[in-house]
């Protein structure tokens, strides 16, 4: 079977619970349960090609140019976590079915546990380091919803976050490392990463990339000062804790270190960093486990224990170790597993976990006691059970090596782990299952069903089997997967007696030790409660909390929605940047002379700079702003003609009225003053950044006013081909309709957008809270009779068609003279809003139905179909191919197809403009306004006629 | 001689705009502003035509209609404004 | 030649109107008062330099143009209205009904009429 | 000339920044006017200065200034104009929907409650 | 059916005018354009001005036009010697209360336009029933015979022009 | 030439106005039009894109003008790909906001949503620096209608900032048009490469000034840091489909730097440190600032906009190379961000529509929560980058991409670092929200709120969107984005080597350059 079949296969699993979900839990069993077989069955047809020597393999191309591929390889090594990972989560699928409860989703269970599987089968079987990081993140992530799985438990919820954090800062620092790796050996294939020991570990990268992998490595295989996650990730359902937090997961990092053990071991760096940091969890978490309460929680410290030996052993170096390593791999993962079940168990049946409640349950669940002692005097490293035959091989690896000058440091500290570990074992044993039958368990136990002890009898048969007959039973995977961790074939002789070692000594030390500290264990308990040891979880939490405020500090105060700060950090910025990038250019100084200054302009120059100030000055008095506005627009306008721009003149002007119009509408229900709000440093600040802000952008006009273009403008050819191509004398009209006609069709866009969504916000206004708001409206200032006076009415009923007239003549003009369709379009608005001020806008409304919606729709339209009737004469978009029309007997205008344009842009224009001050004004409206039935409010002829 | 009347007419206007500029900003109350504001723009007007004549040009009618037009409805938007809040109801 | 000093006599003349018109805003005491001087330059100030126009392009340029009778006529139709409104401003911020002459017994002028009280029919607006 | 329209630039600029710094969202507006009465003379300047020659073909021109930029102010201008209604009157809803018209963001925005106070409710519940 | 078609044809001629004045060429081809806009726009613009009325006497509209043109001429120099040598204190301002017999809202509008553009009396505000107009006038030592100047001189032969 | 190429534009162009002529009193017609528009833009798009991957770029000569004089639509495959993208996404956005009923909320949404799509569009095709400004404006201004659609005092509110934030962005996009155009004397963009590379070396002061005002104005959309504080509040309160549909505009930015300064302002050009220097810090601490805003703030509308900031982070560090490389990874993660960030922003508008409010609080039920859970949890491993989804492998190009330059440390802990507190801050808001949230059961009710703090009122037009119908096809838009997701992820390869070869014609100038000015026979 392709070893990208067997990798597949959790996963094709993991779909199957979700698939099947209304078929309950036995058949989401099943499945798992097959897939798992299956996949270990393929696993096991390798067996024997791998016993040979062979490496099976193979490889798929996903991102090749990134050096990511799908490359997966089984050696001896991968065989042997496969074996454990599949045949492990087979039992665990088969003892999950029946611990979980009918009200756990049991599907949600199985498809977690199998995208785990998944994640980790990937993990050992890669033969790509990025392949190898993507199935390592998957398994943290797999474990943060696996351990999170009961919702309703904080504990759950804490721990699993903790978990993905730790863990997830140990996979990032992997990414690093594995990049750098990668990028020394220049593959990413683990094959090629085997071969390149040399030129790895003579890199310069060699101790950053080292350091990095073994922070993954270290953080998932919960190393000292890492280890704290893990007992917290106990919050988990049993079998998760049996599978992933013992027998696999927690071993991922192990496997890594054994993975790239060929490539980065062998240096001093490895032994003093992988080696101390092993032998200190060790003995650490041996120390811890013995007072721990919770049995899970115990077995967790255990967990760690191990994992610092399996680790040292990996960080001696040597040959032997390795083996011995690996070794211990097979035996940990089925003692422990075995323990976490029966932990399960007992919880499951007595309801509780708690050593301190629990005692004298060897007569009530025999069988449990059976297999619960079996595996933990396993794990105490009692012969003839396996935990022995490894922990021999451990201690005599360790009486052989030496710290820094040391020799017997490592051994007598790993001879102090051994004790503690048979403390903690004995005690395990004797506190759970000796003693006398108490009364007072939360619920009366007894042995479970075989569903729920096969899993755990299965293991420890094992652990006995392995134990007597080593080399049949293991001693061919060990050599597969230590000659595969050591890049030579190995022959290990595992054995009971290896005669009268240091190892056996230390042994002998370790038991004597162990039942002195089950004897002294209550008076130790007392002693350590009363010291107060740092708690991990609350440092955890603590730097957390820490971060989480800090980080909450940090964004609300910097994002803290004033929009003050926003300007000043843009203006700053927009400054500072176009200064330093101006001043490190060369500037070849003035090229241009200067035109004179004429003593008019310099009045009109005095103008706009008062009025500006003034306006500065004046801005709380809102109207009259509004009115110095209108004297810098006109100012503005003026200097436009000055400066030969007669069209820009007109555009300006006209779109101030519009826009003062508009303002003075929404002023009539904002605040007409405005209080001091800033304090006068904040307000000096502003005027600093302001000043800064004008004398670099006045600079900036200055030099730019002062040099040439450095190559001839575009324009020119605008100016010899606007009216030979483009029918029109007035160059800045062809070149809105004709040469960037599609500039101006999004031009208009724009408008028509704005008039709709002023349009849009004004009915969202006046359907919501604010419509009630508005119509119960009190006008803050008092109000004149007379809404529509007399005058002002006869007068615009020869304004208004007179500036329609006016309107339509500068449409017509615009395109040889000053004018066109925007102009025209705002002249007309500018019309119909004074006839709206004479009479008020429903009076006028129902006499005439404009529908400005329409006008928008059809402005754009027009101008778009005269752009794409280009397409039926097959050239592009907006070409005005029909050259110009003449109509006979009529005013002699040019009609240039252009022309459509510009009357789509005319109606546009018309109908956003009138669209939005129709908008603002039925807010106005809705605010207690009345409609008047006469276009004037005083009419003496009416009583005349009368 | 029409160079010297030019340069007069545009003294006069010139000033004028600085007498109505004094008027916006020291004035006891809104509508000397709007007013000052409305003869700006007359002013305007006529330093348009002078320059049209002094330039031989009548590029600049559409900007003198235009601010003739202007000047008439803002003056009536500011002013209905004082008086009623509501320039269009 | 003749048209040169015609055109002449009335810029002068535009000038000087135009810049009394101004003038008179800046020193006339009260905002009522102001309100005169400036429609002056709107009538004979704007207007003499818009007749100067109207004589010069036909006789220096040959081109006779209505434009500035145009603008000349329109601004007569506006001012009016434009110190109509400026004027009915001053009263609204500034005078009170009492300093005003009655137009008849029991009778107010508009500006001062209760905007509530309108004498004619009304209906409340529909949307 | 160059010396007063680039200091003209400067003062709108300044101007324009000044009030779109202040914390009312009528002064926001008056501020992006003022910017683009800035930005659209800036970019009308990059055709360089000219006088009395507008880009209208016509016989016996001797030279014309620069109709590009005059065309793209044209289209600045009506762009911004279309902004400015929008902004103008989104500033004008939010007045009537917040009761001020204050440009900065509540602390409601972001914090739960909008007070400090509240930021044990929003923790983690776990804790 | 004519009344139907051009509902104001004072205001059709003035747009034929205005038009040819914009385009500032006398060929035919602009005035029947001109006819076309004259024809159209106060068709469009017809809704807005309900009840129009025909004048009495629109000959007389251009004689009457001419006087307030010489007046507006000679109250020019009168306010500039006011603006320009009359000492403030010396300032006699009024507001006259003008009793109004025009009745025709054209016919009002017309006489305080011609108030306002005589130099000198602006014409201010109107009463709330329309009868009475009033006015402010810059320096009016006898505020009596400004009001019997407007009354003789302008709303005499208005009411002979429109009613 | 083909027309189609100006399709993505006028389509939605006169899609937009018929809906406002005909339909504008008509949803059910509103809504079939609008998404055949969208749906068929995305067919455009993608015959594009078989147009464009021919390896040469088209040029569309607007009103058959030669090419510096009048406007050009150039195609490359960048352009084709965007527009690809903004289809896809608004399609499935749209579904999402018919689903869940939000164009219910307020006016004219469809006709907007067209007019948002031909901005996009338009911006992405254009060839001519000054209609790129216009096409800006266009989404822009289309983006403030959607933005505030629906309404409400802090909706408005944000809205207003939005704007003006924006307003001065085009105000400084305008200065620096005038400024390359002042110097350059053109506004076709190839034709202002060319007229770079020949700047003489004395005169470059004004060149750089208006190359930095450039990338200011670019950086501003893309919200890079200290010019993204108008995202947070925008992103959090506009409505959730309109909100996602913003994950393509912070790209328009990205698009726009990528573009100048692969185009007009390569490396070797005399702008080369204005880019050099200033980007990459930038970059680094968007992505810093937008992972810490998201451990840090307490709103999950702002936590997705913090994710939406700290991946233009990540992206910007990319382009920030400039190297084929560099701005390969960037246009893979590109793609993947909008993906992530568009679902992540639709996802949490159905929580704020299960729980009533989207604020990061432990005492809010979040009923119905299965799928809802499933999808966040997706969503947020694919923008936090970890595996198996594109956003892993997006970060692997990005760390490879950097890998050889000289801030290689500082780009790699930013990267790294700011992973850890985003992998964080995810887990405890999902934790939070949905885990506690579901144990709390339907039935607990919000606990009062705190003391003193003003009452907290749930959004009243969220809340009704529980029990809108056709929900199916809001999970099923959320879905369609996921699977955007997973197909880019499965599919890397390809989507490398079709972003590989992007990256190169970017990097080869000379041929965009010849394919605007050279051969142009039959124009005016
Ligand atoms: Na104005
Ligand atoms: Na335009």
């Amino acid at each position: 079977m392709s070893p990208a079949l067997i990798a597949a296969l959790p996963f094709i699993g993991a779909l199957l619970p979700g698939l099947l979900i209304r078929s309950g839990r036995d058949v989401a069993a099943v499945a798992c349960a097959a897939a798992t077989a299956v996949a270990l069955l393929g696993l096991g047809l390798h067996i024997p090609a791998i016993m040979a020597g062979e490496v099976i393999t193979a490889r798929f191309a996903w991102l090749p140019s990134l050096g990511l591929n799908v490359h997966f390889r089984i050696d001896g090594l991968a065989l042997l976590f496969g074996i454990l990972i599949l045949g492990i989560g087979l039992l665990i699928i088969a003892y999950a079915r029946h611990y979980l409860s009918r009200r756990d989703p049991a599907g949600v269970f199985y498809t977690y546990l199998m995208l785990f599987q998944g994640a980790m089968l990937g993990i050992v079987l890669s033969d790509n380091i990025l392949l190898l990081l993507v199935f390592w993140e998957l398994t943290s992530l797999s474990s943060f919803l696996l351990i999170g799985y009961w919702k309703h438990l904080p504990e759950g919820r804490q721990g699993a976050r903790m978990a993905l954090t730790v863990t997830g800062m140990g996979g990032l620092a992997m990414i690093a490392g594995m990049l750098i790796l990668g990028n020394i050996a220049g593959s990413f294939d683990i094959s090629d990463i085997l071969a390149s020991r040399d030129a790895v570990q003579a890199s310069p990268y060699y101790l950053p990339a080292l350091l990095l992998i073994l922070l993954g490595a270290f953080t998932k295989s919960a190393q000292f000062p890492f280890h704290f996650w893990l007992p917290h990730a106990m919050a988990a359902p049993t079998p998760v804790s049996a599978y992933l937090h013992s027998a696999t997961m927690v071993k991922a990092g192990l496997f890594l270190m054994a993975r790239l053990w060929p490539v980065l071991s062998g240096t001093p760096e490895w032994f003093y960093i992988v080696a101390t940091t092993g032998l200190v969890t060790m003995v650490l978490a041996a120390w811890i486990a013995l007072f721990r309460d919770d049995l899970k929680s115990l077995l967790a410290f255990s967990t760690v224990s191990h994992l610092g030996l399996i680790t040292m052993l990996l960080g001696f170096g040597t040959k032997a170790a390795a083996v011995a390593a690996v070794f211990h791999i097979i035996n940990h993962a089925t003692f422990k597993a075995a323990l976490f079940m029966t932990a399960g168990i007992i919880d499951h049946e007595a309801g509780t976990r708690s050593i301190a409640r629990l005692g004298g349950l060897r007569r009530l669940m025999p069988v449990t006691f059976v297999i619960g002692t079996i595996a933990a005097l396993s794990m105490a490293g009692i012969p003839p059970l396996n935990g022995f035959l490894s922990k021999e091989l451990m201690l005599e690896q360790a009486s052989q090596a030496d710290w820094q000058g040391h020799p017997g440091l490592i051994f007598a500290m790993a001879t102090l782990g051994a004790v503690f570990s048979v403390g903690y074992s004995l005690r395990f044993v004797w506190q759970v299952f000796f003693g006398p039958v108490r009364e007072d368990y939360p619920q009366r136990p007894h042995d479970p069903g075989f569903g729920l002890w096969f899993a755990p009898a299965v293991l420890a048969v094992l652990v006995v089997l392995i134990g007597l007959f080593p080399n049949a039973m293991a001693g061919w995977l060990v050599a597969a997967a230590a000659s595969a961790v050591t890049g030579t074939a190995q022959h290990p002789h595992l054995a009971l007696w290896h005669g009268v070692t240091p190892a056996l000594i230390a042994s002998v030390v370790a038991l004597a030790g162990g039942v002195v500290l089950l004897a002294l264990n209550r008076r130790l308990l007392a002693a350590r409660a009363a010291i107060a040891w740092p708690e991990a979880k609350a440092l955890f939490d603590a730097t957390t909390r820490a971060a989480t405020c800090a980080a909450g500090f940090l964004t609300d105060r910097l994002t803290n929605g004033s929009m003050s700060r926003a300007f000043a950090a843009l203006t700053l910025t927009v400054v500072l940047c176009g200064f330093w990038a101006f001043s490190t250019g060369g500037w070849q100084g003035a090229t241009r002379p200067m035109l004179p200054i004429q003593p008019v302009p310099l009045v009109g120059w005095v103008l706009l700079m008062v009025a500006t100030c003034c306006m500065v000055a004046f801005h709380r008095q809102r109207i009259l702003a509004l009115v110095l506005v209108g004297i810098i627009g006109l100012m503005v306008s003026v200097s436009f003609i000055y400066l030969s721009a007669p069209d820009l003149a007109l555009t300006q002007i006209s779109v101030e009225v519009v826009t003062v119009i508009l303002l003075l509408l929404a002023l009539n229900f904002l605040p007409k003053f405005t209080m001091i709000e800033s304090r006068d440093r904040k307000r000096a600040a502003d005027a600093f950044i302001a000043t800064l802000a004008g004398l670099g952008f006045a600079a900036l006009a200055y030099v730019v006013m002062r040099s040439d273009f450095a190559f001839p403008s575009i324009s020119q050819y605008m100016l010899a081909n606007s009216y030979r191509l483009g029918g029109g004398d007035n160059v800045v009209n062809v070149i809105l309709v004709d040469f960037r006609g599609y500039d101006t069709f999004g031009e208009i866009t724009v408008l028509g957008i704005a008039a709709l969504t002023i349009f849009a916000l004004t009915e969202t206004l006046l359907a919501g809270t604010s419509g009630r708001r508005l119509r119960n409206w009190v006008h803050d200032s008092r109000r004149a009779g007379d809404r529509h006076p007399l005058m002002l009415v006869v007068v615009t009923r020869l304004v208004l068609p007179i500036a329609l007239v006016v309107g339509l003549y500068i449409f017509l003009r615009g395109h040889n003279m000053p004018g066109g369709g925007f102009v025209a379009g705002l002249v007309v608005s500018v019309a119909l809003v004074s006839q709206y001020m004479a009479s008020g806008f429903a009076w006028a409304q129902e006499r005439q139905k404009i529908n400005y919606h329409a006008l928008i729709g059809a402005g754009v339209i027009a101008a778009g179909l005269t752009g794409i009737g280009a397409w039926f004469a097959g050239l592009p978009f907006l070409s005005s191919a029909y050259g110009y029309v003449k109509l006979p007997g009529l005013e002699e205008f040019e009609l240039a197809s252009a022309m459509g344009f510009d009357l789509g842009v005319f109606l546009c224009v018309l109908g956003a403009v009138m669209l939005a001050l129709n908008s603002l004004s039925r807010i106005a409206r809705a605010a207690g306004g009345t409609t008047n039935l006469d276009p004037m409010d005083i009419d003496p002829s009416k009583e005349a006629r009368r | 001689m029409i160079g010297y009347a030019l340069l007069f007419a545009y003294g006069c206007f010139g000033l004028a705009l600085l007498f109505c500029l004094y008027r916006v900003v020291f004035a006891p109350g809104l509508s000397d502003r709007v007013l000052a504001l409305d003869t700006m723009a007359i002013n305007m007007i006529a330093l348009l035509t002078l320059f049209g004549i002094d330039k031989g040009t009548t590029m600049y009618f559409e900007a003198s209609l235009m601010f003739a037009m202007v000047g008439f409805i803002s003056t009536v938007a500011y002013a209905k404004f004082v008086l009623r809040g509501d320039i269009i109801e | 030649m003749i048209a040169e000093i015609i055109v002449s006599v009335l810029l002068v003349l535009g000038g000087f109107f135009g810049l009394v018109g101004s003038y008179g805003l800046v020193k006339l005491p009260d905002p009522m008062t102001r309100l005169h001087a400036p429609t002056k330059s709107a009538t004979l100030g704007v207007g003499a330099v818009l007749i100067a126009s109207l004589i010069w392009f036909p006789a220096r340029h040959g081109v006779l143009t209505w434009h500035e009778l145009l603008i000349t006529l329109f601004l007569f139709l506006t001012a009016p209205v434009t110190g109509y409104f400026i004027a009915k401003a001053h009263m609204h911020l500034g005078w009170s009904r009492d300093e005003l002459p009655r137009p008849a017994p029991g009778k107010d002028w508009a500006t001062f009429c209760d905007p509530d009280k309108e004498s004619f029919v009304d209906r409340q607006a529909r949307d | 000339m160059e010396l007063l329209l680039s200091s003209a630039i400067g003062m709108l600029t300044a101007a324009g920044v000044y009030l779109i710094l202040r914390r009312r969202s009528f002064a926001v507006v008056l501020g992006m006017t003022m910017l683009s009465y800035a930005i659209n003379l800036f970019l009308f300047s990059t055709g360089r200065l000219v006088v009395n020659a507008p880009p209208v073909l016509r016989e016996g021109a001797a030279a014309y200034t620069d109709p590009l930029p005059q065309a793209l102010v044209l289209t600045a201008i009506v762009i911004s104009f279309g902004m400015t209604a929008v902004v103008a009157m989104m500033a004008l809803g939010a007045f009537i929907e917040g009761g001020d018209d204050r440009v900065d963001m509540p602390a409601a925005d972001r914090l739960p409650g909008g007070s400090l106070s509240a930021k044990r409710m929003s923790g983690d519940g776990d804790a | 059916m004519i009344r139907r078609l051009f509902p104001h044809p004072w205001l059709s001629l003035a747009l034929v005018l205005v038009w040819m004045g914009l385009v500032n060429r006398w060929a035919v081809g602009s005035l029947v354009f001109a006819a076309i806009i004259g024809l159209v726009v106060p068709l469009v613009t017809a809704p807005y001005w309900p009840g129009a009325n025909g004048y009495r006497a629109p000959h007389r509209i251009p004689a009457y036009f001419m006087m307030v043109l010489w007046d507006i001429a000679r109250a020019n120099f009168t306010v500039a010697r006011i603006v320009l040598f009359m000492p403030r204190r010396a300032l006699q301002p009024a507001w006259i209360a003008v009793p109004l017999d025009l009745r025709h809202p054209e016919a009002i509008t017309a006489l305080a336009a011609t108030i306002t553009l005589t130099p000198g009396t602006v014409s201010c505000d109107l009463s709330e029933d329309g009868r009475a107009l009033l006015v402010h006038a810059m320096h009016a030592p006898d505020p009596d015979a400004v009001l019997d100047e407007i009354k003789t001189r302008y709303e005499a032969r208005l009411k002979e022009i429109f009613e | 030439m083909s027309h189609l190429i100006i399709a993505p534009v006028v389509l939605p162009a006169v899609i937009g106005p018929l809906i406002i002529l005909w339909m504008r009193h008509d949803l059910l017609l509103q809504r079939v039009f609008s998404t055949a528009a969208t749906a068929a833009l995305a067919g455009v798009a993608l015959y594009l894109n078989l147009l464009a991957a021919g390896g040469e770029v088209q040029v569309y000569r607007l009103g058959n003008w030669a090419a510096p004089f009048g406007i050009v639509l150039m195609l490359d495959r960048l352009a084709a790909l965007l527009l690809l993208l903004t289809a896809l996404l608004a399609l499935a956005v749209q579904l999402y906001a018919i689903g869940s009923g939000w164009d219910r909320k307020g006016r004219h949404f469809h006709a907007l949503w067209q007019f948002q799509l031909m901005g996009i569009c338009g911006a992405f095709l254009t060839g001519d620096a000054f209609n790129l400004f216009v096409f800006f404006e266009i989404l822009l201004i289309a983006s403030y209608g959607l933005m505030i659609h629906g309404g409400g005092e802090m909706r408005l509110r944000a809205g207003v900032q939005y704007i003006a934030y924006n307003l001065a962005g085009s105000t400084l996009f305008l200065a620096a048009l005038g400024v390359l155009y002042a110097v350059t004397g053109t506004l076709n963009m190839a034709d202002m490469a060319l007229r770079v590379a020949q700047m003489p070396a004395e005169d470059t002061a004004l060149l750089r000034a208006g190359a930095v005002l450039l990338m200011l104005v670019f950086a501003i959309k893309a919200a890079l840091v200290p010019l993204h504080f108008w995202l947070p509040s925008t992103y959090a309160n506009a409505p959730g489909p309109v909100a996602a549909l913003f994950a393509i505009m912070t790209k328009v930015g990205v698009y726009g730097i990528i573009r100048f300064f692969t185009l007009v302002f390569p490396q070797d050009a005399v702008t080369q440190s204005v880019v050099a220097d200033l980007l990459l810090p930038a970059a680094l601490f968007t992505l810093a600032i937008g992972q810490v805003g998201i451990l840090g703030t307490r709103h999950l509308g702002r936590l997705a906009a913090f994710a939406a900031i700290g991946s233009v982070g990540t992206l910007m560090i990319a382009v920030a190379q400039f190297t084929p490389q560099g701005t390969a990874a960037a246009v893979y993660y590109l793609v993947h961000s909008t993906l992530a960030a568009g679902a992540l922003f639709l996802i949490m508008d159905m929580i704020g529509a299960r729980r009533g409010d989207l604020w990061l609080r432990s005492d809010r039920a979040m009923p119905d929560h299965g799928l809802v859970a499933a999808l966040y949890f997706v969503a947020a491993i694919a923008i936090v980058g970890m595996p198996p989804f594109s956003g892993f492998i997006g970060k692997l190009l990005v760390m490879q991409a950097s890998g050889t330059a000289p801030a290689m440390v500082w780009i790699w802990a930013t990267i790294l670092i700011t992973s850890l507190v985003a992998i964080y801050a995810m887990s405890r808001a999902g934790s939070i929200v949905l885990w506690k949230g579901a144990a709390l059961g339907p039935a607990s009710t919000p606990a009062p709120p705190a003391a003193g703090g003003p009452k907290l009122e749930p959004d009243e037009s969220i809340q009704d969107l529980g029990d809108a119908p056709a929900n199916w096809l809001a999970i099923a838009s959320v879905m369609l984005l996921l699977s955007g997701i997973v197909a880019l992820t499965a599919w890397a390869g390809p989507a490398m080597r079709l972003a590989e070869a992007t990256a190169a014609q970017l990097h080869d100038p000379a041929a965009y350059v010849a394919a605007v000015l050279d051969g142009q026979e039959g124009t005016k």
